[in-house]
């Protein structure tokens, strides 16, 4: 039963495509099935979209003591709805010296990226809707491609905001595609593979590479840096609103900016996803609920920590930001790629000792090189 | 350790968070308005309103024009009523606030010495045409005695004593005042300061 | 900085007008900012988009007239500009205050500056990036105190609670204990304030080291209020001036060492645990009855059309939370002031913006304007 | 501070000095207004490091716009010394103290722009509050806005 469960959707796309299979020739049914798997990710990453917007509102709310949304129907669930009416129905602005063309373009080409990375991403066991040997390649490669459509906006716009904006972009996500590149290498070293599945089946029975001391720093850079690269608070600059208004879509109004929106929210989910996939041992849990479940709540939690962080923390200064990827999580990685080959050279209770030694003097040296730009308390004095 | 600080401004915001759902009373304070409305202060000041005494045609203005005069962006407007011979009589035939002009500062509550407008309670007064439906005439200005009495119990009693005083003072000499001709002219009793002392 | 490559590479510099609509400029200002890169190179405040000729409007009113029009200056704290104007017009008058409307006076005074202190930090930190949280959690607080000043005064916000020579009415009943659950609470929303951000690094590494405001140019420019004391000024006109009843109160003037946005922000922190300590003792201080007008104020309120003060002319300054609030008043012996002058703190404030922009990233001239604490009602006028 | 004991010693400081006490305040000639200024802010018993407030009143009946300036002193918390100095209508020209505080700059930039006094030696003499089209100082007693007559 709850085998059934577990592979509920797998089966019900088979048993479609054996009834297909009684009428239909076989290479109809290889694109039939090529076709569902597309057709799922397209109709559900929309609607996580839109819920995730609600659930943001919701939690930012809480946070910020109020309701959030509550009048659109029950808990305010009909509010994504509702807001993506508004979108539909609002008027297009184009302004009169925008690049009509590329202006046109940004939007639609900015959801590409997030949605084809969707592709590789380990839903549940045997849901994965192209299982390619070079899955995680094809993530970080594709994913950075939503950059281009981000500047095609800010450029085509003719706005100075805009072009601010879309300069913090390059240089951000080009600086934070390294560390995360290389925080994703001691996976890939210690699996020896690229393809998503296999990573996850390498962390089965709680092997979770979080639960090791490489893996765990080595999470936490690849999760903030999926941050700075999906443009969240605190690495928000290229949309910084209280600098530089929308940043590179302040020229974008009803549909198109709710595109950008999309974008950035479905990057968001598939961010979380990685690095599930990658620390958190994927679909891996407790046999008593399916594997899309348990996915699920990790990416979800990953989701509401995304969420906390944007109520709770001021956004960096975008030297600060550069210095953050060059200074800190750049020689992190790369001393924390020794440090995973350590691991998997040694055995059990050598390797442990070593990493944490390992990791105790990388930590030290970068507090120590960067204490010029570690902030001082201060003292205050009182006159009468 | 660089991050520690960060991590204590993320548990008050948890701490926050959770207290909506833990304890909503201390948690929330967001009012779901138009359900439920805070309680007013009793001297919450709106928009000025008329009294009268009983029926609408017992208007207590006197068309003294003091509020008038006074009224710092000059919102009222205020023309005496004529008897047939054309003498002025102490009552306005027009008594006219445009609301849209108001700046709602409550001066010709305490200025005004026969203790006929005062400081409304009504907020909820959009209007979709700023030059007619704010220009508020005299008939919709006109509100009972009792109706203050309601929004005001504590200023009520302390005007309802103060009148009481000045009817039995006022009663063996003369039953009423001549009618102020001169808009400018002052309150001519000094228990008419109409500063409150205590509410 | 000079790259090798700079003398091939044509650049330019980006003219960006940062407001008058833009989302932190608290208001219609503007800031016509010169870029390079990211950097300011120029930077010129243009204010007036807000004038309506305040000074122009006093002088064809009475004095109490103008009372209304005060709180529409700063409309955060328009407890204090009463007091301010009150102030003046006493000086310019003679016109003594009874004890308990002092009291009152000063309490309502530090009220607002603790309205004023925690709005201002909960919008810098807005302006910082800290997505709303900060200002919400201000507002919560704010809430309380705007309630209390409903019930004595009648309006929230635009309070026109000072009358010349007293206050328009005294407190009612149990307005006392919201002050007391109110001093009470304070401090305990004060360390979570703190919690919250103060220990931040973000929030250090930004504000720390940015704008500084060196001590010469702070008095030379005449900077008043926090700002001028997170220079480490020791200059507080409640110290200085002792007006009303401030030499009472026992509390202390918190200074800043070097001037950046961080002094400036924590110095407000810090001088409202004064303000807290200050209401302490005008709890305990506080007579429990007494007159609120004195007996020439009242002349001066009743009818406001008929007062006359004698001839001459007067200043009147208080430390407002944002400065030195000052009024001038020149009276002709006619029921309206001959000439009204607002010296407004965040106007003068802003003399320096420039100096503290300069060299910084666009990102730190959008907080160190934050850090000023202007009001555009005040500074416009 | 008295005011007696203020103007000895500005008369022992700067000689010849044609000066008026009007109240609480000195009324002194435009030419001498800059040494006045700087006898305060240098002087080590007055050192008035700190000017609050800057603006012009107008007195038609006289034919002059008075500028009055309000020094007080950060260092020693005294105060205030009330400058005026008037200037006929036709020609309001008078020195600038920004050459001593930076803190006039705004202050009569304002006055320029609403009372029309010409700061001499300001680096920025600009409308600050009005835009730079507007014609007339509006807050002189015999301006006449547009709307006004109708």
């Amino acid at each position: 039963m709850a085998e059934t469960i577990d592979q509920i959707f797998v089966l019900a796309k088979d048993r479609f495509l054996d009834l297909l299979g009684i009428v239909l020739p076989d290479w109809i049914i290889l694109l039939v099935r090529i076709l569902i798997s597309i057709a799922v990710l397209l109709a559900v990453a929309p609607v996580v979209m839109m819920y995730m917007t609600w659930l943001e509102r919701k939690v930012l709310g809480r946070i910020q003591n109020r309701y959030g949304p509550n009048r659109v129907g029950i808990f305010g669930l009909l509010q994504p709805i509702a807001d993506g009416i508004k979108m539909l129905t609002k008027e297009d602005i184009v302004p009169k010296n925008a690049d009509q063309v590329i202006h046109f373009l940004a939007p639609v080409v900015i959801v590409i990226a997030p949605l084809l990375v969707l592709a590789v991403l380990p839903f549940g066991r045997n849901m994965i809707a192209a299982d390619l040997n070079v899955g995680l390649l094809f993530f970080l490669g594709v994913s950075t491609f939503g950059v281009i459509a981000l500047f095609m906006g800010s450029w085509a716009s003719r706005n100075k905001y805009s072009l601010l904006g879309g300069m913090r972009a390059f240089a951000q996500m080009i600086s934070y595609e390294i560390p995360m590149v290389l925080s994703v290498v001691p996976v890939i070293l210690v699996t020896s593979s690229l393809s998503t599945a296999a990573i996850v089946e390498a962390q089965l029975g709680w092997k979770w590479f979080i639960f090791t001391p490489w893996g765990g720093f080595a999470a936490l850079v690849f999760f903030l840096c999926g941050v700075a690269e999906v443009n969240r608070t605190p690495f928000d600059l290229p949309e910084a609103e209280s600098e530089i208004v929308a940043g590179f879509h302040t020229e974008y109004s009803g549909m198109k900016f709710a595109l950008f929106y999309m974008a950035e929210f479905i990057s968001t989910f598939a961010i979380s996803g990685l690095a599930v996939t990658l620390f958190l041992g994927g679909w891996d849990g407790p046999a008593f609920l399916p594997s899309w479940f348990w996915f699920g709540l990790k990416t979800f939690i990953l989701i509401l920590i995304m969420i906390w962080f944007r109520g709770t923390l001021p956004r960096f200064r975008v030297d600060q930001l550069m210095g953050f990827a060059w200074k800190v999580f750049l020689p992190f990685t790369l001393a924390n790629i020794f440090i995973a080959a350590l691991w998997a050279l040694l055995p059990y209770p050598k390797n442990f000792i070593a990493d944490t030694i390992g990791i105790t003097v990388i930590l030290t040296l970068l507090q120590i090189f960067n204490r010029k730009e570690t902030p001082k308390k201060r003292k205050y004095l009182y006159a009468n | 350790m660089f991050g520690w600080g960060v991590l204590k401004g993320m548990l008050v915001t948890l701490w926050n968070f959770l207290l909506t759902y833990l304890w909503p009373k201390k948690g929330i304070f967001t009012v779901q308005y138009p359900e439920k409305k805070l309680p007013l202060a009793q001297r919450y000041r709106n928009f000025p309103f008329l009294v009268y005494d009983g029926t609408p045609h017992m208007i207590r203005c006197v068309a003294c024009k003091i509020c008038e005069s006074e009224c710092p962006p000059k919102c009222i407007y205020i023309i005496p009523e004529k008897d047939a011979e054309g003498r002025v009589q102490k009552k306005p035939a027009v008594f006219d606030i445009d609301y849209a002009i108001c700046m709602n500062c409550g001066l010709c509550e305490e200025v005004c010495p026969f203790d006929s407008i005062f400081m409304d309670h009504e907020y909820e007064i959009s209007k979709y045409n700023r030059a007619e439906d704010l220009m508020v005439r005299k008939e919709a200005l006109l509100k009972p005695w009792e109706y203050f009495a309601k929004i005001r119990p504590h200023d009520f009693e302390r005007i309802e004593a103060k009148r009481a005083a000045k009817s039995a003072k006022a009663k063996p000499v003369a039953p009423a005042e001549k009618p102020s001709q001169k808009p400018d002219a002052g309150p001519t009793s000094p228990q008419q300061g109409s500063v409150p002392k205590n509410g | 900085m000079s790259l090798p490559c700079a003398p091939t590479l044509k650049t330019e510099l980006l003219e960006v007008s940062i407001g008058p609509q833009h989302p932190s400029t608290h208001g219609v200002f503007r800031m016509n900012a010169v870029l390079d890169g990211e950097t300011v190179v120029k930077l010129k405040p243009v204010m007036g988009y807000l004038h309506r000729n305040h000074e122009q409007i006093a002088e064809t009113l009475p004095y109490l007239a103008n009372m209304p029009y005060t709180d529409r200056l700063d409309y955060i704290c328009s407890m204090t500009n009463n007091f301010a104007y009150a102030l003046a017009v006493e000086k310019l008058a003679g016109i003594d205050v009874p004890e308990r409307a002092q009291y009152l006076r000063v309490m309502m005074a530090e009220l607002t500056r603790l309205v004023n202190h925690s709005l201002l930090i909960g919008f810098l930190l807005n302006d910082l990036g800290a997505w709303f949280t900060p200002v919400f959690y201000a507002f919560r607080e704010r809430e309380k105190i705007l309630d209390f000043f409903e019930a004595v005064s009648g309006s929230r916000m635009m309070c026109n609670y000072f009358r010349f020579g007293g206050v328009k009415a005294d407190l009612p009943e149990s307005a006392l204990d919201q002050v007391r659950r109110i001093v009470r609470d304070y401090p305990r929303f004060l360390d979570e304030f703190e919690r919250l951000l103060a220990g931040n690094e973000i929030l250090k590494s930004r504000c720390q080291r940015v704008g500084i405001l060196p001590k010469e140019l702070a008095v030379n420019a005449s900077i008043t209020g926090p700002m001028l004391r997170a220079s480490g000024v020791n200059y507080d006109i409640r110290k200085a001036d002792r007006y009303s009843i401030y030499d009472r109160f026992d509390f202390r003037v918190p200074l800043g060492m070097t001037g950046d946005v961080y002094d400036r922000y924590y110095v407000r922190v810090l001088e409202m645990r004064e303000s807290v300590k200050i209401l302490e003792q005008v709890l305990k201080q506080m007579p429990e009855k007494g007159d609120i007008l004195s007996a020439k104020g009242l002349q001066a309120c009743r009818a406001p059309r008929m007062w006359k003060p004698p001839a001459g002319d007067a200043y009147g300054r208080i430390e407002s939370p944002k400065g030195e609030l000052g009024f001038y008043l020149v009276s002709d012996g006619s029921p309206k002031p001959y000439r009204y002058h607002v010296r407004p703190p965040s106007f003068i404030n802003l003399t320096v913006l420039e100096d503290l922009c300069i060299g910084q990233k666009i990102a730190d001239a959008v907080i160190i304007l934050g850090s000023i604490d202007i009001v555009l009602g005040e500074v416009d006028r | 501070m008295n005011i007696q004991e203020i103007k000895d010693d500005l008369i022992k400081a700067i000689p010849n000095l044609p000066l008026e006490v009007e109240g609480s305040s000195f009324v002194i000639p435009k030419e001498k207004f800059l040494s006045v200024a700087r006898f305060f802010k240098e002087s080590p018993k007055y050192s008035m490091d700190y000017v609050s407030c800057i603006t012009a009143v107008d007195y038609p009946a006289k034919e002059c716009l008075e500028s009055v300036n309000h020094l007080y002193s950060m260092q020693k918390k005294q105060g205030p010394v009330v400058l005026k100095v008037r200037v006929p209508k036709e020609n309001p020209r008078m020195p600038s103290l920004t050459a001593l505080y930076r803190g006039a700059e705004f202050q009569e930039r304002e006055a320029y722009d609403l009372f029309g006094i010409i700061y001499e030696g300001h680096s920025d003499l600009r409308r600050i509050l009005l835009w730079d089209e507007f014609e007339g100082h509006p807050m002189r007693k015999d301006y006449v806005s547009e709307d006004q007559e109708l």
